[in-house]
């Protein structure tokens, strides 16, 4: 048994986190950090975790030493807050995108403001099991990847890395409206939000640049607000390289993902759930990768769907837990997801 | 017995038990595969009602 | 041709008015009141009316001289507002619940406030043009019902006037978010609010005082948030007198509403729309009331649906209108609803 | 382990069992039958369990022999099946409506036609763990209840059994659309079913038989389908007898459940989930009760809420299973549901 | 008044027909044909229209003649019905995919049988008053577009008229489920298909051939559904020819939209609703279009969102009868969408 | 250091490190609590702004 914190346990990542640790056999969930619900319980909250604990929010002023603190805050907040509470614990994983890209530059070519940390990033693996699963055995600073880059850099990473496709990719995500946090404002109230199909990054996404770090391609990326609370779904367009058909990319997919236990290969020609929907991985640590080809446009249609808030944040980072620790790599995230649902 | 999927190249895997015209179904793409021959394993796809789906 | 103006034009029955008014062949409208959105396009909030006006909200201090001035504020805010406003038009129409209740010590026991303006209360007539409408003919102060009253009110009232249930009945409502208006809070975001079934007035609701008010019942009332934008459902249960049946009921319904143009009677054996059911009202003025009974028990169950926004608020604010007016009742309120939806 | 079968397996119902079971560490899911889709992988039905099973369905002929065996099909036909099937295994758990109820008389007048095994019904114990825990160790007949019937009972038995409420009850239930099963039809496609509150059983609904049986109590119930896939919600009415006050009723609450493994009392003063909810118990096992009361009226509300597939299906079988075994009784059972969703 | 006839008229494009019809000055609405339905009552399949008339469907057979007969059936069984009902109406408006080609070959290559009647091909002018407005004026043979395809015409029409964009295009479209029709099938059960993300014409959608045969250009399509009953919206991505930059693009939506009475320009750089979202469109004829522009990439977004079943489908037939007649453009479609929905 | 919610009489326990004016909340019905006396612990209902719930 290990211990863990949570910072930003009142937030819908956080809220995620403490659920999996909870569960997790290996580990004890030790304390949850809130600035706002400083000793109130954490299951008023996060109602889903009545009758599992009796845990409070603490301060951050409270955290003592733990083997593992995870930080569900904000980017920016977190560059601040990372190094004032690297001392706390052994291994750190990071939730936000201050400590994903590796290029202070980039960072703030797309979050608009100045690395405050920029010594630090080349200190993190980044917590993404099927890209840096080897890196991960050793490390203690660990930066989860973005959700909607989780699936586009999945979809796009067998066809990118065995050099199918030509650079310029196109990601069209669309999203849930848990995606962007807990906090509530005019933007996201229920009757506004409801039904939406809000284009809310027509030209351009931040996730673009993690994308393009992972996978070597040049992608131009939209995102979309739809109807769903949880749930990430990217339809990714490239151009196939000469002479590559559909054979050639069902293989790169089944090579890539054959041993990944996180990661299903669906590209069906019949029934219902064809390609992957977000819907059916609710709460379930699965990205699940699929692809239609164009033969005579030399086109190919990559499609990946995860739970924004598990595959896509927290199960990813106790996945990177898991392998960090040398546990079992699906610990504490079996949970399949619902259908229907 | 290990036979291929004409459509995704996917190996199957077929129980001892499975006879000629028994049709199974691809864990990868799902087609429907008639088994045409035992000795080489041989499947083809089954003919198959269109199945309209999507809007 | 009369002008109008509407305070509270950025809020959810303010929005409404506006969509209302400006399809309206006899109204101009000519003012709309925010305090927050002062200078901005009526259309940025609503956009549902881009193309339709270039009209931009005021200040209250800009209003002039108008026929009608609807009030969408809030109850407590309105009885302030409302005296110094008066002025500004012969004729006012309210929306909330400050002049409803024609005694102030119920208005004081449901709202948890004294009234500060106990005398005008005898003023109001209720913009309830099935109840009122020879009073309406003459009105220039009009308290339109709540939202889940007027359906409860509706269902209730011909069993009631004729005598036919004993007194104490219960009414579950089930409404949908907008019912709480446009401002953002933690409880609807659309992340909490979404697939809500929501007891949130678990041991009695306001609008129980309106529906004694005007049925003459004594009324326990449930209301539950459930997912949807607009639409409200009432379930009203009551005991039959003595010797009354299924027949009784029926008649009791279709003599109440045979001539009313916005109430239906819905009380199928057959089909799949048996019974009132708000999503087919989106946008339209109907209430839609139904029944089942239970002849060995003696029970009835009362049934009605309707779109807060519209006969719950400002439908029946234009409806009342028009009576006043003497224009025919349907003017503006066309719109049928739509199916699928 | 014990090997075990599901017939019905096409079901939604039967899809969850199959998601138990396979996850569950005791049990080895050995068959599925399905009489349409002989043949066709589980999990081309059932999506969510891509990866997790190879299994296919099998025609009713070809079960074996088994440990215990699981029947998911509609009432009426089950009645019909249970009697040839018995002898595939020397456990039976049966979900329909077929079992549950004592007496041959009340099945005919709530299902409209004679019980074609009444000499069997005596065989079997309720699936009910918090009614019937001892009962369920060594049963080997199990008829788990019906979904709204377990959250209605729940929600019931602590005020029925200590006492403290008169025998006439309310039920007032909300029910998501796989309530209904996986069969398409006109009245339950997406188009037409999306948003309803349609009030389906608006004079009486079968699971009053069970609630009667089970509490003791006379109760009228309606039951509404409302905007949600999963999940059941209940508003249960009664009148407290002389003398009842909130203490009482919180402390029999208290007693009943607190050893209870699945059955949470949820009763806040503050906070957005006061009562209980669905939504965020879809998937878990749990059933939340809670109540309020009206001192000065006499009366209670009591509320409970579950997921229609899981406590109110397919996991009161497994945890009755459990029971049956003499295995912990959460096994299989531990996810706890997601928030937010 | 003229006397109209709609068969399919207990489709989901037929009853909206039915809604627009009834609410058309200028139209009296004389018969509603259905096969499967014959005597019963319209309003029984479509709530909505309780109280507005006491018609009932009829048979093909008792067809008459009326001035205009507009045509909802499926593709495939049109092209064999409208040779045969042609006599019935002076003026046709069909609304199918059969008579919107123009060119057999194209259309046996999209819809994968040979077309049965391409002499008639060359009668029907595009029921697309923003393409085709001057030859409406004396059109009786009218196609309307579908309802992705007029959504993507409608964005991409200005950047190719122009020249503004080079000739291959992606289009990914979001559709509700009344996209489909009103028939059920295991594919459009509300618990399937409810938050779906259905990518369900991953590499291709017969919508391809209309947009290219309107616009020139090349486009790849994908369609999936989501969870909405109503509404598409269509994303187009494009590249920019050499110079061409976002004055460029805005000049061009507003020289083709000006004076168009239901296309609006929908790209804000503020506010909540800054590109075009189908769900405040529900029930209008609008088509909103916007669009976004990456410069250095040279690349733009073209977005456009409608109701399906009206600009999509009823609603351009109507506004195209409306120019047919010589009436003003708006008669009968002025229904502006509701805020909040 | 056990004491009774004031509110529901669930039995709370108070961890040793408890000071007087601290503020709990009840596991069951979520009242906020004020510690008013350490020995014998007691708890009395902590004034609160009305918070706002529902439509
Ligand atoms: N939502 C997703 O789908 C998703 C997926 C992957 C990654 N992420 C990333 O995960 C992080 C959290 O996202 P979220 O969606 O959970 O957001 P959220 O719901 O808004 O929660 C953020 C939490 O951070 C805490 N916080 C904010 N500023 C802080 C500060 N200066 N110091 C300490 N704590 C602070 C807040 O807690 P208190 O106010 O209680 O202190 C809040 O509960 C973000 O960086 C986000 O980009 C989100
Ligand atoms: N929503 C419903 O279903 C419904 C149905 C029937 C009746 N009602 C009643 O209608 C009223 C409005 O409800 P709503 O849902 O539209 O609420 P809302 O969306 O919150 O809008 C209320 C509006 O009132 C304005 N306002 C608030 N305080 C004010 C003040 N002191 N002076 C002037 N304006 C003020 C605000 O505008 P600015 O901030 O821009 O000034 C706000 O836009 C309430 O009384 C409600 O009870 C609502
Ligand atoms: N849905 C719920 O919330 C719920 C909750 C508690 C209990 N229940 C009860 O559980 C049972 C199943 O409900 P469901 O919702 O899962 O229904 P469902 O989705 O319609 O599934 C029923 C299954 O039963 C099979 N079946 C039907 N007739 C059969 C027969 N004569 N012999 C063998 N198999 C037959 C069908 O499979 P094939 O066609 O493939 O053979 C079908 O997949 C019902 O009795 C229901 O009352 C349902
Ligand atoms: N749904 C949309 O968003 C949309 C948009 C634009 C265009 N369209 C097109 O409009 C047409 C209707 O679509 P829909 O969505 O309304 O479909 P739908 O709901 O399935 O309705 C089609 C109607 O056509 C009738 N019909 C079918 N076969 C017929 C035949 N052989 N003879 C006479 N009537 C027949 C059926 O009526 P009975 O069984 O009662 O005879 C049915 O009500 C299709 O061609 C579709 O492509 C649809
Ligand atoms: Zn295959
Ligand atoms: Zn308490």
């Amino acid at each position: 048994m290990i211990r863990a914190a949570v910072l930003g346990g009142a937030g819908y990542i956080g809220g995620e986190l403490l659920r999996l640790l909870l569960g997790h056999p290996e580990v004890e969930l030790a304390a949850a950090v809130s600035s706002r619900l400083g000793g109130k319980r954490i299951d008023s909250t996060h109602p889903n975790l009545r009758g599992l604990t009796d845990l409070t929010f603490c301060a951050e002023e409270e955290l003592e030493q733990y083997d593992v603190l995870l930080l569900a805050a904000g980017h920016g907040a977190t560059m601040e807050l990372l190094p004032r509470l690297a001392g706390h614990a052994k291994t750190l994983i990071d939730l936000s995108g201050d400590f994903r890209l590796t290029d202070p530059a980039v960072y703030e070519a797309y979050y608009g403001l100045p690395h405050t940390a920029p010594e630090l990033l080349g200190d993190f693996v980044p917590g993404a099991p099927e890209l840096a699963r080897e890196a991960l055995r050793g490390a203690d600073r660990i930066a989860v990847p973005g959700c909607m880059a989780t699936a586009a850099i999945l979809a796009l990473r067998p066809l990118a890395a065995e050099q199918l496709i030509e650079p310029d990719v196109t990601v069209d995500a669309r999203t849930g409206s848990s995606g962007s946090g807990a906090t509530a404002g005019p933007a996201n109230t229920h009757a506004e939000r409801s039904g939406a199909m809000r284009v809310f990054a027509p030209a351009g996404h931040r996730h673009e640049a993690e994308i393009a770090q992972s996978c070597g391609v040049r992608p131009t990326m939209t995102a979309t607000g739809v109807e769903a609370v949880r749930g990430v779904q990217v339809l990714c367009r490239a151009t196939l390289r000469d002479g590559v058909d559909e054979t050639a990319v069902r293989r790169a997919y089944r090579r890539h993902y054959a041993d990944e236990p996180f990661v299903r290969v669906v590209a069906q020609r019949r029934g219902m759930y064809r390609l992957p929907e977000p819907k059916v991985l609710s709460g379930s640590n699965y990205c699940d990768v699929g692809f239609a080809v164009r033969p005579e446009a030399r086109q190919v249609l990559a499609v990946a769907a995860l739970d924004n808030l598990v595959k896509g944040g927290a199960g990813n980072a106790v996945q990177s837990l898991n392998i960090r620790m040398g546990w079992p790599e699906r610990l504490g995230l079996e949970f399949p997801g619902l259908h229907p649902v | 017995m290990i036979a291929a999927c004409p459509e995704c190249e996917r190996k199957l895997d077929l129980p001892d038990s499975t006879r000629l015209s028994e049709v199974v179904e691809c864990p990868d793409c799902r087609s429907e595969l008639e088994v045409v021959s035992i000795e080489p394993p041989l499947l083809v796809i089954a003919p198959e009602a269109e199945e309209d789906w999507g809007e």
